[in-house]
């Protein structure tokens, strides 16, 4: 990454995550990785005056992630996301879709957290 | 009495061909106004044909029960103005067959459905204090509420009833479901709420509909002709010009609002209908 | 005979309300009311085959009819005295020693009792309302005595109020056969306070703070009527020497001698007839229960005002008097219905479009043309009719679905599809053609065109009073889909009543050429139509009645077939921008939970909210009645 | 008191794409707005793991048809800068052209939907007519109407030769001498302004705290756009935010329509400046490391989260679409309209859900 | 730019549009000359396939199977995307997109070609160096 | 009697209202199936209006991929329209799922929920295709049953 990479525990996040908010910080959005079977990281991007700011997270996937969207309510919408698609858990969502948010109950596992899938449902043409 | 047979079998017969065929034409119209081709005049028939030959999908007995009073009373209110009956009298036999549609649309449950029959009835609220003012100054003029009698004026309604018209044809864009006031239900390509008060209306019954609006179109398009009936030429003049600004307004313009229109329309119209009906008076 | 009539229809109730009150079994009580309702209903129509008619009664048990008279009135204005020292209400209590001093006075020292003339007068007008309150009226009491059953095990009171309730509902009927039949002004006081008295009663029945307070407030109003009453009655007297009404009437205004007292006469009746500003009363008799309601709106009570309205409508017309009371109709009328459309409440609906019906009534009172006469009278007969079924109706509902909310009333047709049906034809009586209300109406309107104002508040008006309409109408119908429709299981005597007043409001209304020249066209000063084949016709316009009958009807008969052969086709669920569930009702919302549709209609609060347009009209319908009262001094 | 709630979607005639909102209202006015995702969601990013890093430029572009060669672009660029390809001058240009001809599109597909959202039909009718021009640029130009398909890791793969800029000017000619004449209409007319002007207020406080972006962001007041960053080849060109204040979805229609000028103006300084040369370079080896990638897409700021790890299949794709970070602010917008206008409002955020979902 | 608020703006362009031809292509009764290098149907001219089976390795899409035994090649053009870059990586360039796109069907198909094994595939393909 | 059958089944061709359902496309189609709408295309020519509601619909158009979301729409909606009816099915994504289909939400092509009459390949099909796709349509609804009396 061109720009520094913060590292972040949970306990420290919220303080960081505040900060960033009283700085003026844009919350640009949050990406989440797959390590190996079992931490993710979790990236935090946010933007000022179009720089770049990221703090890195890397949590235990069966632990819950403490959630920023009571600070940035923008991030309700990619924590949703990240349930989904990680199963991740996160404390204190704002608006919580509880694995809902893209999701049927045909989709039960965590799609994501594979590194390679071939979720091939009967294709056609090959 | 034979002439009155003729009469009602214009209104019974004609009446929705003609307005068939205007709804063609209007929509051929739109067509050209938006750059486009527009489909064949007959389109309209063409629809109804087809709606008569769907599958009966009901939601609700009652919507069907209302869709056939609705076609008859407007049936009823273009015959009796083919009649040269009293006006007032049309207009609440064109009530009938209105609220009956309003009626049948609060029968089903579907929220759109809910929501197009509260517009609906706003729009009703609004449009008929309108055209029953528009009477009146007939009324004033011609002394009575019969159309008979306004076929024995000399002068055009026009020359007196200038502003009464343009708040009648706010009446009438209204009744024709036109932009800006086409929010309880639209003929256009993105109804307005999914087609408002017409959404559970489907297959012949919605045939039915589209009927009765063709004779209410032709009905509240003969009202606009009273204003000039004292010749051929100035009812197709007159009649024609209107329509042809109808269409223009309707694309001319965003939809608005029901609160809009209530506010709009009530005050506005209302007040040149008082204007030139206190005109009428002092004279 | 004649007599007999007489005595059966005013005294009758008198005398049924004290075995009521006495007799404290309730299959005798039943009993007692049934039979009541029955003979007055047939005495109305005997008496309504007799024809007009003047009359006066010999005097009863030996003592001449005046000091009956005053000893009723007496009693009366000493019992509303004890009840506004009971409550406390200083308005009531200085109103009362008000009228008690003048009447007194008035009685005792003023008024020659030698003069002779007929103390009961009918003409077409008076026996039309005794049709209407006998007949109406009992069919309420036949529909109470069930209904009270059920309210009072309902309410769980300890001691039966019934014998009471039944006492004044009769008592009611009563007094207003005496109110509409009386020819001196002194005897139409007497029965005027007797309604007020027993409105009291009847409104404060269930006891609860809220009751009492209405009634205490229903009581002050109708006092206020009822001082005017006898300041008007004064001031007649000295002008013209005489309590006749006959000849205060044919008298007229005498070029505005005579207008004060008439104002007051006027200001009485707008006062009874909960006319803006006094439509608080009449509002809040809604705590007691349905049939007091029903009475209190269709046959009695408020019909007294419009009754002395029109009564007395010769006597002032053509003076601005008159024109000031058909703008003041008309304002109420639009009033009223504006603050309707902001209410879900269904009996608070039915009141406010009492309250408009009547200011419509008043409004033909003051236009004063035979034309606009005719559809006063006309609107009285059918308003009776339909109110009184839609107040049963809403009873009912409100007894099997515990509400008298209209949103609660959603698919009624398919819990309760015979009153609902009832209900339905109810409301379409009330607005739309053919039926009875809607042709007075167009009369009204007709009549109406040359006053602009009132006109214009007409117009505005009545689509107000259409929408209030057809979304009750509507909500009736909306059953989901799917359910099955439960037959409903309704009591004789709940069916009964609703059944002939559903019957009476359309047959009437076919019959309306009948009524209009073998009833109103007689009394008119000159026929206002002419009637052939249930055309009515003048030069203003016509009303093709028969003809439109026949093709709704027509077009109704298709609608039913129609409708029926419909059950075969497919059925399918209500649109939901296909996220739709398994049941009809449930769309799949977010977080994949089912979620519920509902509907509500639009109430408008932010342009016809209650609260806001009251004060607005009271400060409106204030002013008018100034100017009412003020330009007749 | 029972309130409407009402099913807005996921099928609608006026959101094309299937978007749900739970709205419950109060005469009409919205009490509440909770929305629904996902009948769009394929899951494409995880497409990553089966298709190689080529081919996921493809899958790239079809995130969205409104706005491919943005993604393929922003794609190429992450992948680019990770494996440290320079990409030749010419080819930064014309990424640049097709950029802007895709806003130019997007854009007048824009005013036409919210043209219908207010019930405007003619207009919309318009709108979509002129755009049927650059359709035809994108077609000439690229093979195919909607996904052009241009953009390969290491720059372009078709070139603009000279008789075809040409022709690509004067048809932009036409275009803005069309738009020109609806900007009466989009921004003066009388029922627009009453229908836009004041609807959906987001300040512009809220709407850096919401993470707004793009023209909802610039029709709050802030002037902020990436391609200030100067990536491709806009550093070379004259180009300054188009801001308007109120936060309006009148403001965001001004800045939306603005905008239309502004791009057709880069289209032509982009091609007055075309470089001659190469058009691309050849790949070798594979991505490694991870990077963040942003441009401006039409809706705003477009972000690609990159990680590779040596192989030819990504270890992590991520995209978040400039729609993804408007929902936010879209709801906080919502309650306390009015029905009529819940289309108004929420396409004046130019919602695209297949790309906000993928 | 004029600020203040008109009526009927759209006036002017509505009648330009109604008092000048419609932008209408009548389409079925009228075509248009398609542009040079649109990505239409795909095509293989398989005298010259080498069943190398690249294009199938490159097909984002994976649409199209080929057996290099057999001498098949095979495309679903349902599933086929008509991106191009099976036509820009074959080494035989025997891959085409035609100008047109492939018409509707109501049923579901699949491109299928037989061609045979070239035994002197070296050797072409020296000649074609 | 006949000659009115005759006119309804002619009105059927002359008549079919559209009802567009985007089905988790990537907009590719969708578009271009609003700009079949526009002035440039325009078919309502063909007496085609689109209706955004099923019950008044004759044509269904489906673009994009079929999900585990939408495809309870998708049934829904060929459900609440009454017979006669077309479905035609739009682009890559529609006939198979396209470059997604192996993706973990996506179930395939349209015609895993419902029966489709005309497949319209293409990514996106052309306005021009999409025309010649609903012309085919058409050409069925003469073979079609239909209430017609
Ligand atoms: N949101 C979004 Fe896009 C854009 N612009 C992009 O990344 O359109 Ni479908
Ligand atoms: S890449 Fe070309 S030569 Fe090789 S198999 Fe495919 S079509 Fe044949
Ligand atoms: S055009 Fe694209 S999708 Fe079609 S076969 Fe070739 S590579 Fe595959
Ligand atoms: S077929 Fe192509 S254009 Fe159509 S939805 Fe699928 S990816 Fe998009």
């Amino acid at each position: 990454m061109k720009e520094e990479v913060i590292s972040v525990t949970p306990d420290t996040l919220g303080n960081k995550i505040a900060e960033m908010k009283k700085n003026g910080y844009r919350f640009v959005t949050m990406s989440c990785v797959e390590l190996d079977s079992d931490t993710v990281d979790i990236l935090y991007h946010f933007d000022k005056n179009l720089e770049l700011a990221h703090f890195r997270l890397t949590i235990p996937k069966n632990e819950a992630a403490p959630s920023i969207s009571p600070v940035y309510f923008a991030a309700f919408l990619v924590e949703n996301e990240i349930q989904d698609q990680f199963g991740i858990r996160f404390d204190g969502l704002a608006i919580d879709y509880n694995r809902t948010l893209y999701l049927e109950e045909e989709v039960q596992r965590a799609p994501y957290c594979r590194i390679t899938v071939s979720n091939v449902e009967g294709s056609e043409g090959d | 009495m034979i002439r009155g047979a003729i009469l009602v079998t214009i209104g019974v017969v004609v009446a929705p061909l003609l307005g068939g065929l205007i709804a063609g034409v209007d929509r051929r119209l739109t067509a050209w106004f938006q750059s486009r081709y527009g489909p064949p005049v007959w389109q309209p028939f063409f629809d109804v044909m087809k709606l008569f030959g769907k599958e009966k999908l009901v939601v609700n007995g009652w919507q069907v029960f209302c869709a056939y009073i609705y076609i008859t009373a407007a049936m009823l209110s273009v015959v009796l103005f083919f009649l040269q009956s009293d006006l007032l009298l049309i207009l609440f036999v064109q009530a009938v067959g209105a609220i009956f549609l309003v009626i049948g649309a609060f029968s089903a449950t579907s929220p759109y459905s809910q929501v197009g029959a509260n517009r609906e009835l706003i729009q009703i609220l609004t449009y008929e204090p309108l055209i029953i003012l528009a009477f009146v100054g007939i009324y004033l003029v011609t002394g009575s509420f019969k159309i008979s009698q306004v076929l024995l004026q000399t002068k055009p309604l026009l020359a007196s009833l200038p502003l009464l018209y343009i708040a009648l044809c706010y009446a009438l864009t209204i009744k024709l479901r036109k932009s800006p006031f086409d929010f309880s239900t639209s003929h256009h390509a993105h109804q307005e709420l999914v087609k408002g008060f017409l959404t559970e209306y489907s297959g012949p019954y919605l045939a039915l509909v589209e009927i009765g609006h063709w004779y209410e179109v032709v009905l509240i398009l003969g009202l606009c002709s009273l204003f000039w009936a004292t010749s051929w030429i100035g009812i197709i003049v007159l009649v024609g010009l209107t329509y042809l600004c109808e269409i223009l307004i309707d694309n001319t313009m965003a939809r608005m609002t029901w609160r809009w229109m209530l506010g709009y329309v009530w005050t506005i119209g209302l007040a040149m209908s008082f204007v030139n009906l206190i005109w009428l008076h002092g004279r | 005979m004649l007599n007999t009539l007489l005595f059966v229809l005013i005294l009758g109730p008198f005398i049924a309300a004290a075995l009521c009150f006495v007799v404290r079994i309730r299959h005798i009580r039943s009993f007692i009311v049934l039979a009541m309702a029955c003979l007055l209903a047939a005495a109305s129509l005997l008496l309504f085959v007799k024809g007009p008619f003047s009359h006066t009664p010999p005097s009863l048990l030996g003592i001449p009819t005046h000091w009956w008279i005053l000893w009723g009135d007496d009693i009366l204005l000493f019992t509303m005295l004890y009840y506004g020292f009971k409550h406390r209400h200083l308005l009531t209590k200085i109103l009362v020693i008000f009228q008690i001093v003048c009447l007194d006075y008035f009685e005792l020292f003023m008024v020659d009792h030698s003069k002779t003339f007929p103390l009961f007068v009918a003409d077409n007008l008076s026996l039309i309302m005794v049709l209407i309150i006998s007949i109406v009226g009992s069919l309420i009491c036949v529909f109470a005595i069930p209904y009270m059953d059920k309210h009072e095990e309902k309410e769980g009171f300890q001691k039966s109020r019934q014998p009471k309730f039944f006492a004044f509902l009769v008592v009611i009927m009563g007094a207003m056969n005496g109110l509409v039949l009386s020819n001196n002004i002194i005897f139409m006081y007497m029965f005027f306070e007797v309604t007020t008295l027993g409105s009291f009663m009847l409104i404060s029945y269930d006891r609860s703070e809220i009751a009492l307070r209405n009634a205490v407030r229903a009581l002050w109003m109708n006092c206020l009527a009822g001082a005017a009453f006898i300041v008007a009655m004064v001031c007649a007297y000295v002008t013209q020497g005489t309590v006749d009404a006959q000849k205060l009437i044919q008298a007229g205004h005498m070029g505005g001698i005579m207008l004060t007292p008439l104002a007051l006469l006027c200001f009485a009746g707008l006062a009874k007839a909960a006319q803006i500003p006094f439509q608080s009363w009449l509002l809040g008799a809604m705590v007691a229960p349905t049939p007091t309601s029903a009475l209190l709106h269709s046959s009695t009570m408020v019909k007294a005002g419009v009754y002395i309205a029109l009564r007395f409508a010769p006597g002032y017309a053509g003076t601005f008097l008159s024109q000031c009371l058909a703008v003041y109709g008309a304002f109420t009328f639009l009033a009223a219905s504006a603050m309707a459309v902001s209410q879900s409440n269904g009996k608070k609906i039915l009141a406010y479009s009492t309250i408009g019906n009547l200011g419509l009534i008043f409004a033909c009172a003051g236009i004063n043309t035979p034309e606009a006469i005719t559809a006063g009278i006309l609107l009285i007969i059918f308003h009776a009719f339909s109110k009184a079924l839609l107040f049963l109706c809403v009873g009912d509902i409100e007894q099997h679905i515990g509400s008298r909310d209209i949103e609660f009333m959603r698919g009624l047709y398919a819990k309760m599809p015979r009153t609902a049906i009832v209900a339905l034809l109810g409301i379409i009586t009330m607005m739309l053609p053919p039926f009875g209300v809607l042709l007075s109406k167009w009369m009204a309107i007709e009549a109406a065109s040359k006053h602009l104002f009132v006109m214009v508040l007409l117009a505005v008006g009545s689509s107000l009073m259409v929408m209030y309409w057809a979304r009750w109408a509507g909500i009736l119908l909306s059953a989901p889909y799917g359910s099955q429709v439960t037959p409903e299981r309704q009591g004789v005597l709940t069916r009964l009543p609703l059944l002939v007043l559903v019957g009476g409001a359309v047959v009437l209304s076919l019959c309306a050429p009948l009524l209009y020249s073998n009833l109103v066209a007689p009394i008119l000063s000159a026929p206002s139509f002419s009637v052939r084949a249930g055309i009515f016709d003048n030069p203003t316009g016509a009303f093709l009645l028969y003809p439109v009958i026949l093709v709704l009807g027509l077009g109704f008969i298709c609608a039913l077939y129609a409708a029926r052969k419909a059950r075969k086709a497919r059925t399918s669920g209500p649109y939901l921008s296909g996220a739709q569930t398994k049941d009809p009702e449930c769309f799949e919302g977010p977080m994949r939970k089912p979620v519920a549709v509902s509907s509500q209609i639009y109430y408008f609060e932010s342009i016809f909210g209650e609260q806001r347009l009251t004060v607005w009209f009271n400060i409106f319908g204030g002013m008018f009645l100034a100017l009412l009262i003020g330009g007749a001094l | 008191m029972a309130r409407t709630i009402i099913p807005f979607g996921p099928q609608h005639p006026v959101f094309p794409e299937p978007l749900h909102l739970k709205l419950v209202l109060e005469d009409e006015i919205v009490k509440e707005a909770v929305p629904a995702l996902g009948y769009v969601h394929r899951g494409l990013e995880m497409l990553a793991d089966i298709r190689d890093y080529h081919q996921m430029i493809q899958i790239c572009e079809r995130v969205c048809g409104i706005c491919s060669t943005i993604h393929a672009q922003c794609y190429c660029q992450g992948i680019e800068e990770l494996m440290g390809i320079e990409v030749p001058a010419r080819a930064k240009f014309l990424r640049v052209i097709w950029a802007e001809i895709h806003r130019v599109q997007s854009h007048l597909l824009w005013l036409g939907l919210f043209a219908d959202a207010f019930g405007f039909e003619s207009l919309f009718m318009q709108c979509w007519k002129i755009r049927e021009r650059v359709m035809d640029i994108n077609e000439a130009t690229g093979g195919n109407r909607v996904n052009v398909s241009v953009n390969i890791i290491g720059g372009v793969k078709r070139d603009l030769a000279p008789d075809m800029t040409r022709w690509i000017l004067s048809e932009l000619d036409l275009v803005e001498q069309e738009v020109k004449r609806l900007e009466k209409v989009l921004l003066h007319d009388y029922t627009v302004k009453k229908r836009t002007v004041g609807k959906g207020v987001l300040t512009k406080d809220q709407a850096l705290e919401l993470g707004a972006v793009g023209p909802t962001l610039r029709g709050s007041g802030v002037a902020q756009d990436i391609r200030q960053l100067g990536y491709a080849a806009y550093g070379d060109l004259s180009y300054t935010p188009v801001v308007a204040k109120d936060g309006d979805a009148y403001s965001r229609n001004r800045v939306r329509f603005l905008e239309t000028y502004q791009a057709i103006a880069l289209v032509r300084e982009a091609i007055s400046k075309l470089p001659p040369g190469e058009i691309s370079v050849k790949v070798k080896g594979k991505p490694e490391g991870e990077i963040v990638s942003r441009v401006e897409q039409p809706r705003g700021e477009l972000m690609y989260y990159i990680k590779g790890n040596g192989k030819k299949n990504l270890d992590r794709l991520r995209i978040r679409t400039p729609t993804f970070a408007n929902i936010p602010p879209l709801l906080s917008m919502l309650p306390g309209i009015e029905l009529a206008d819940v289309p108004v409002i929420v396409l004046s955020i130019d919602p695209c859900i297949s790309c906000t979902e993928r | 730019m004029t600020e203040g608020i008109i009526v009927f703006n759209m006036t002017p362009n509505v009648l330009r549009n109604f008092f000048s031809k419609s932008a209408t292509r009548l389409y079925p009764k009228e075509t248009r000359e398609t542009f040079g290098n649109v990505r239409g149907e795909l095509y293989n001219k398989i005298e010259a396939c080498i069943f190398c089976r690249t294009c199938a390795r490159k097909c984002p899409s994976q649409c199209i199977t080929v057996d290099t035994k057999e001498a098949t090649w095979q495309c679903d053009p349902f599933v086929c995307v008509y991106c191009g870059v099976c036509v820009e990586n074959c080494p035989k360039k025997c891959l085409y997109q035609k100008n047109e796109y492939r018409k509707p069907a109501i049923e579901k198909e699949v491109i299928f070609m037989k061609g045979e094994i070239k035994k002197e595939k070296t050797e072409e393909d020296q000649q074609e160096k | 009697m006949d000659t009115i059958k005759t006119f309804i089944r002619k009105s059927r061709i002359k008549s079919p209202w559209l009802l567009h359902f985007d089905c988790g496309s990537c907009n590719g189609c969708d578009i271009e199936v609003l700009a079949c709408l526009t002035p440039v295309y325009d078919i309502e020519r063909f007496g085609i209006i689109n209706v955004g509601n099923p019950k008044h619909a004759d044509l269904l158009l489906v673009t994009g991929t079929v999900n585990h979301r939408n495809k309870k729409v998708l049934g829904n909606l060929a459900e609440q329209m009454p017979e006669p009816k077309i479905v035609v099915a739009l682009g890559s994504c529609g006939l198979s799922g396209g470059v997604f289909r192996e993706a973990y939400n996506v179930i395939g092509g349209v015609d895993k929920i419902i029966p489709v009459d005309v497949y319209v390949p293409g990514c996106p099909p052309k306005p021009e295709a999409i025309i010649d796709g609903v012309v085919t349509g058409l050409a069925k609804f003469a073979q079609k049953k239909g209430d017609t009396s």
